[in-house]
């Protein structure tokens, strides 16, 4: 039996740290999503974490811990940076600053040699990522956003989301909210990024652009943005789509897509929404709502 | 009864331009696959190829590294396409003792990373010196310009070899210039070096990037009397198709070429064009040539029960005949091979005479 | 709960070449009902917005009790006591009536985020209390039995009843309704008129916008009359009906009394 | 939300519908119109069944709706709002229409290019009543018409509903402001909970106590 | 003189293909204000239709021609297959992103399978091949034609959107389909066919770049979807001489950062102006003032 589970572990344990991985990211995205902030700059956040981490391990020394915390810390001030002036711009403007941001810093990694090894990137990088620091992370991340939903701090997060001239006049400071949840998200991305970077020898600035940007993106919003597991839910079925689908040689990717648009037809919640469908022919909150209204008219 | 020799087959198939080399070396690997199967070389060995497709993602390189070891046992891994897989991938192998062949990976650094990590394409910097030399002695320029896709591992690199190799001759580099993967216009660095005017240019990029780039440059009316060179992985049938009667005269080097004339190589892209109905490339060469090289030690080491015993195998290959020429690795586990110098000529790659 | 007195000076606004506001001063006494009335477009919202910090006022002052509010944000004019319903109702349409209106406690919460991770005990009370008040001032305003309900799927007029169920789960110090009895019927304009009475029996400075003068004239106690983003009648409600110039810009022959 | 409603609203009448919050009177006009499907029963116009017909093509045979809560295109100006009223017609009189609206509220010419979601309440309404005018509809459903309009122009708005009704448009009028509705109307229907609780000459309605106390008020 | 001249024209030619495509991004993204990253797609669609109509033997303004109906009916198709049902299902703007961007991933697998991984090319006219020397600047007919092409497109379709009825019923739609209904829109019809549209022009400007820069292949409409979309967000979404104007911007900008600074850091050049562009004109380059009021 654990002859079993270690063999298991040893072909799939990249896997499983992968699906981690990601949905340590889609909880950064989470963070931001649920303000309304679509954002685009995961890419420049991990790059930022990635590179001053190995930084840290590879030219100076640091502990492992340390160097980690340093790259989280620099994507966090990056985003802190940036947030001032892009978090004025609304929906689609905000997305776009947020994506030049990720491709400025693309293209620095990739003239910067010196330091990021321009395109060839850096090898050799000590493996110092193990499963239970990404399965840590997960688990930190996925607490604080559970208790902040459930406090006047995720109220006012909603009611950002949906009116900020609601909020506003609620007594939230829009402003400062939304800034925070930018930074917690850049500083997840960033620790992401630094735990990516040690897990798998090497970095190159090809890991964070634009597709990285969006990937992350999608793992949230396939998840269900609503919900706190979606995130998890999301990176884990997106994780392991192409290695299930492998069988299909050719017809991966399309496959892919089929079945990623399916989900979403289906459950345009989100998989989390799975658990709103019908079962017994009645749909969870509906009969509150029901007797609710019939009272009203009573 | 047969014993399987399982081969890991690590190329992209789907997912980007990387999928283009890849589908060319899973082909060429297929193919010697079964010619040495149904030959009975190998007498009660069977070798099993197992493909599978990392879509130039180095994440699911690393997953199927972990899984083609652990779980498919297999004796030696064929791929990835990509350096950057390469990279974040290899190492697995080289911890657990199970020998890699690269038929596509070109960047310096490569077989640095274990004494399990071979590769069967020559690295630019054996092949464009040659060619540059050809060149120098042919036309004698004195300026050169360079154009590389500064977003790519190989090109990067490519990139640094070719600075290295013109100054070295002595030739002087007058403008530099750089793209993206994706791109589709080079008008504005055309311009850029049309105006500096250099004897030659030297292009690195893929092949249909080269292909374009070429096509553009004499359309901006870079003149014919600026030779045109470009790297190692430039070399594909696509080149002349997309660029035309423009690609007249585009210079390269190479360890392999279709038309390289011995009956092995013969043999080779006839039943590759039988097979595939289309003609192969250096790639698909290369990646048939490291299916001998693992046939050739399996048979040397007796069997893949030990993959050190393999892996030493694979090390002293040496004057294996190959389609092109003899094959051997160096110390470094890099092929020794003589490269050779192809000129474009109305939409065919011929041997340059000296 | 102790009112506050809103005074405004001289304020102005004008948008691409619109005078919204030309220029206004009144002052809404301390736990006294004034009304704000005046024909459509003669910027009634838009001061209402200038207050709330919502819109900057272009000129002009606004002071709370002496102390100027003119130039801070709109979260800050709230931390002073400042809450607000909206014309155009503004609820978070896919969230409970409960939720609305518990959003309205924001400023109430004392403990910090890190109390909140830590999950301190007295997160805990603070937020049992805050939806206990939340749930009486439904019932106050008749509409307990709807918290569970989605704010989207209400009646028009009940909506109105959350926007208001919101600002005073602000605790304010000065409320500014806008238009709170539009599409209600007569029955339900009078509750109204009792809950602001309620209101200002509580101590609260109420600013009233609306064009029911019957409403209007039984619960203010000052009437300041608009047009063109002007000042055009100020006085009891009494006064208010009988100006010549009222009447001739707003109420039309048929309304004066 | 509603149950077994039974009304009928004669080719040139004007019916008014007034009945306490939540009671169902905005649904009822969205059924009509077709925005939300009725569950059961049918729904006639001009003797045909329009129960199943998409909200286009009721709006094409002639039903208009100025619906709760003026709904007007934001970020349009107010003459493309007028001028989206008039989507179906394909005759040369929209531009008199235009003219007519414009005449009658005089707010809107003058802010013709102005984003109608800048405009003020009470201008958003009078586009919204605008809107319904230039479709020229043969039945004209209006959801509390009188809202968030000054005293005065709600005077207007009801001489201007009666011109309508009287020039041949079929009105049918939800109004919280009872006492006026009756007023220009000749049959009311009130209701409750999603019933018709009560229905008669508007002019009985006017003089029925209970309705008085519930709706009306002593004037 | 004439470098400069000469970036001008690459500049120009380079910014016409961005204004096209970006055309039809701007009807989707801004005007119906749905996320379709299938547009891309749609472009790399068109330049197939377009290259097998010419391999047909079909002359240029034919093969055009169905280069746009290709490029519409695959835009009607991602209408039909995921907007509508999405919409029917209450489901988030944000789930139309991951949507079409799957369905775009299959689209380019189903191109791969169909045509093959490798790059293509238009079968060489003559009428392609012509090009002029003027003071030792090179113009291709093409340029010139796509170049006209873009203004004419341009000023066709805000004519349609700002002037005509079938304008307001899209912003209608866009705005609530609930309002649409009372005026009368067939919505349903008028989506769709605004995805026609939409399509029809990524399917034009697809085949109209495949023949001036020779690149037909399955990933060509990925790089192609960000520039649309970064052109439409400068120019101001839903704004149609925007999209154009950003589109010719974008091109210059690029041009001129690699002729100027240095083609290594031409996006970032170009990025960081957008940045600080949005900084300034935070709802884009040619936008109007705020609709939206408290
Ligand atoms: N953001 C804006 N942009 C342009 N014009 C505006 C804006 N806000 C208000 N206006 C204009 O300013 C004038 C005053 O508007 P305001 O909303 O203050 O009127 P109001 O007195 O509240 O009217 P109502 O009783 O109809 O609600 C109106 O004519 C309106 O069109
Ligand atoms: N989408 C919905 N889901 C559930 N209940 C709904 C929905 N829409 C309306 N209702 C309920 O239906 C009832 C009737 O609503 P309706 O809007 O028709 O009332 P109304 O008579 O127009 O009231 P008002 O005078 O306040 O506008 C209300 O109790 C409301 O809560
Ligand atoms: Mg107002
Ligand atoms: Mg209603």
């Amino acid at each position: 039996m654990s002859a079993w589970i270690s063999q298991f572990f040893a072909s799939y344990s990249n896997i499983i740290d992968l699906c981690l991985l990601n949905s340590l990211v889609g909880y950064g995205l989470f963070l931001a999503l649920s303000a309304n902030m679509f954002s685009l700059a995961t890419g420049g956040f991990m790059a930022l974490g990635a590179y001053c981490s190995v930084y840290c391990t590879m030219e100076l020394g640091f502990p492992f811990a340390p160097a980690v915390f340093a790259g989280a810390l620099l994507a966090a001030l990056g985003a802190a940076a940036i947030g001032a002036p892009v978090l004025r711009l609304r929906g689609d403007y905000f997305m776009l600053a947020t994506f030049a941001f990720t491709e400025v810093i693309r293209v620095i990694a990739l003239n910067w040699d010196s330091v990021t090894g321009g395109a060839i990137g850096i090898f050799s990088i000590p493996r110092h990522t193990e499963t239970w620091h990404l399965a840590l992370a997960v688990a930190v991340v996925i607490y604080v956003a559970y208790t902040l939903r459930r406090s006047y701090f995720g109220r006012a997060i909603a009611a950002v989301k949906q009116d900020d001239v609601v909020a506003q006049s609620m007594g939230v400071n829009v402003f400062m909210h939304r800034l925070s949840l930018f930074i917690a998200s850049g500083f997840i991305c960033g620790a992401a990024g630094a735990l990516a970077a040690h897990l798998n020898y090497f970095i190159g600035p090809g890991d964070f652009g634009l597709v990285r940007s969006v990937d992350a993106l999608t793992y949230p919003i396939l998840g269900g943005v609503n919900a706190l597991a979606g995130p998890l839910i999301g990176a884990i079925f997106t994780t392991l789509l192409p290695e299930a689908l492998r069988f299909s040689n050719q017809l991966r990717e399309i496959l892919m897509g089929a079945l990623v648009v399916a989900i979403v037809l289906y459950l345009p919640g989100g998989a989390m929404s799975v658990f709103k469908l019908r079962w017994f022919g009645v749909r969870a909150g509906e009969t509150k709502l029901a007797a609710a209204t019939e009272q009203a008219q009573s | 009864s047969e014993t399987p020799v399982n081969i890991g087959i690590v190329q992209a198939t789907s997912g980007g331009s990387a999928a283009l080399y890849g589908l060319m070396q899973k082909n060429g690997a297929e193919l010697a696959i079964d010619e040495i199967n149904t030959s009975g070389k190998l007498g009660d060995y069977k070798l099993v190829g197992i493909h599978q497709d990392d879509a130039g993602d180095r994440g699911q390189s690393v997953n199927i590294f972990q899984r083609l070891i652990n779980q498919e046992k297999v004796a030696v891994i064929l791929g990835p396409t990509l350096a950057t897989s390469a990279f974040a991938a290899d190492p697995l192998a080289q911890k657990a003792g199970v020998p890699v062949i690269a038929s596509s990976n070109t960047a310096p650094g490569i077989t640095d990373m274990g004494d399990y990590i071979f590769r069967t394409s020559p690295p630019e910097s054996m092949v464009f010196p040659g060619v540059l030399a050809y060149v120098k002695k042919k036309y004698s320029p004195k300026t050169a310009a360079q154009i590389y896709g500064i977003d790519d591992t190989l090109m990067k690199s490519a990139y640094a070899v070719h600075k290295k190799a013109l100054e070295s001759e002595d030739i002087k580099i007058v403008a530099t210039e750089t793209f993206q993967k994706g791109d589709v216009d080079y008008s504005a660095q055309l311009t850029k070096i049309k105006a500096a005017n250099p004897d030659i240019l030297v292009i690195g990029g893929l092949a249909e990037e080269t292909a374009n780039i070429v096509r553009q440059a004499r359309q901006l009316g870079i003149p014919p009397s600026t030779v045109i060179l470009g790297a190692n992985a430039a070399i594909s049938n696509k080149l002349a198709e997309l660029a035309g009667a423009t690609a007249d005269g585009f210079t390269v080097g190479s360890g392999w070429f279709i038309q390289y004339d011995s009956p092995k190589n013969k043999a080779f892209v006839e039943a590759y064009r039988k097979r595939y109905s289309s003609d192969p490339d250096n790639f698909a060469a290369q990646a048939y040539t490291s299916v001998y090289v693992v046939a050739d030690a399996v048979k040397r080491a007796g069997g893949v029960s030990d993959l050190k015993k393999l892996r030493d195998a694979i090390a002293a290959t040496k004057d294996l005949e190959a389609n092109n020429g003899s094959f051997s690795f160096d110390a470094h586990r890099e092929p020794a091979v003589t490269p050779k110098v192809l000129v474009m000529k109305g939409g065919k790659f011929i041997l340059a005479a000296d | 709960m102790i009112g506050v007195q809103l005074e405004v000076w001289k304020i102005a606004k004008r948008f691409q070449g619109i005078v919204a506001v030309d220029s206004i001063s009144f002052v809404a006494a301390a736990r006294q009902v004034t009304g704000l009335i005046g024909p459509n477009g003669s910027g009634k919202t838009t001061t209402m917005n200038m207050i709330t910090g919502l819109y900057p006022a272009d000129a002009g002052r606004i002071t709370l009790d002496g102390v100027p509010l003119t130039g801070s944000p709109p979260h800050q004019v709230a931390a002073r006591g400042v809450a607000r319903t909206f014309q155009n109702i503004r609820l978070l349409a896919d969230q409970s009536v409960l939720a609305n209106v518990t959003l309205g406690t924001h400023l109430g919460h004392r403990r910090s985020i890190l109390a909140v991770l830590a999950r301190l005990p007295g997160v805990a009370r603070e937020e049992r209390e805050a939806e206990g008040r939340c749930r009486s001032l439904l019932d106050e305003l008749r509409i307990g039995h709807l918290a569970e309900v989605l704010a989207g799927n209400l009646s028009y007029g009940d909506r109105r009843r959350v926007e208001i169920a919101r600002a005073l789960a602000t605790r304010p110090r000065l409320l500014l309704l806008d238009e709170p009895a539009a599409g209600m019927n007569h029955s339900e304009k009078e509750q109204l008129a009792d809950l602001i009475r309620q209101i200002k029996a509580s101590g609260i400075t109420v600013l009233l916008i609306e064009h029911d003068i019957d409403l209007v004239s039984k619960v203010t106690d000052h009437i300041v009359c608009l047009n063109f983003g002007r000042e055009i009648a100020e006085g009891t409600p009494a006064e208010i009906r009988n100006s010549p110039a009222v009447i001739e810009a707003y109420l039309g022959r048929d309304e004066a009394a | 939300m509603l149950e077994g409603i039974s009304l009928s609203v004669p080719t040139g009448s004007c019916v008014c519908l007034i009945g306490a919050n939540g009671a169902g009177k905005t649904t009822t006009l969205s059924a009509i119109c077709g925005l939300v499907a009725a569950s059961s029963g049918d729904i006639l116009l001009e003797g045909q069944s329009i129960r199943r017909a998409s909200a286009d093509v009721i709006v094409r045979r002639g039903v208009s709706l100025v619906p709760e809560g003026r709904r007007v295109v934001s970020n349009m100006s107010v003459e493309d709002n007028l001028l989206v009223g008039a989507y179906t017609r394909r005759d040369d009189q929209v531009g008199a229409d235009l003219e007519s609206v414009y005449r009658r509220f005089g707010r809107l010419r003058e802010r013709r290019k102005q984003f109608a979601g800048q405009m003020s309440g009470g201008e958003q309404q009078m586009l919204a009543i605008g809107r319904a005018l230039m479709a020229r509809p043969k039945l004209l459903l209006l959801d509390e018409p009188s809202m968030g309009l000054a005293p005065q122009i709600v005077n207007d708005i009801f001489r201007t509903i009666r011109e309508i009704n009287a020039a041949g448009t079929t009105v049918l009028l939800v109004e919280q402001n009872a006492r006026k509705a009756l007023s220009i109307a000749s049959y009311g229907y009130v209701l409750e909970s999603g019933g018709i609780k009560l229905e008669g000459q508007a002019g009985d309605l006017l003089k029925s106590p209970q309705i008085v106390a519930a709706y009306l008020g002593s004037a | 003189m004439s470098t400069f001249l000469q970036q001008l024209v690459n500049g120009i030619s380079l910014g016409s293909t961005y204004a096209v495509f970006a055309m039809g991004c701007t009807l989707i993204f801004g005007v119906l204000n749905i996320v379709n990253m299938a547009q891309g797609a749609f472009f790399m669609g068109g330049a197939y239709f377009g290259l097998e109509a010419a391999r047909l033997g079909l002359p240029a303004p034919l093969a055009l021609a169905v280069a746009l109906a290709g490029g519409g009916l695959l835009g009607m198709l991602s209408e039909l297959v995921i907007f509508r049902t999405l919409r029917a299902r209450g489901g988030h703007r944000w789930m139309g992103l991951v949507a079409s961007l799957a369905l775009a991933r299959m689209m380019i697998g189903l191109a791969q399978e169909i045509f093959g991984t490798q790059v293509q090319r238009y079968p060489a006219s003559d009428l392609m091949q012509i090009s002029w020397e003027i003071a030792d600047v090179r113009i291709q007919l093409l340029q010139v034609v796509l170049l006209l092409v873009s203004l004419l497109l341009m000023a066709l379709l805000a004519f349609v959107l700002q002037r005509s009825s079938i304008g307001r019923a899209i912003r209608t739609v866009a705005f609530s389909e609930d309002v649409a209904r009372i005026v009368g829109v067939p919505v349903g019809r008028t989506i769709l066919a605004t995805f026609f549209l939409a399509g029809a022009l990524a399917g034009a400007a697809g085949m109209l770049l495949g023949n001036l820069f020779n690149v037909v292949s399955p990933f060509m409409g990925e790089q192609m979807l960000v520039k649309g979309l970064t052109v439409i967000i400068l120019g101001g979404l839903g704004n149609v001489p925007g999209a154009v104007a950003g589109g010719f911007l974008l091109g210059l900008i690029e041009v001129f950062s690699v002729a100027y600074v240095s083609s290594s850091f031409r996006d970032a050049i170009g990025f960081g102006l957008i940045f600080v562009i949005l900084l300034v004109k935070p709802n884009g380059l040619f936008s109007g003032f705020e609709e939206r009021r408290a």
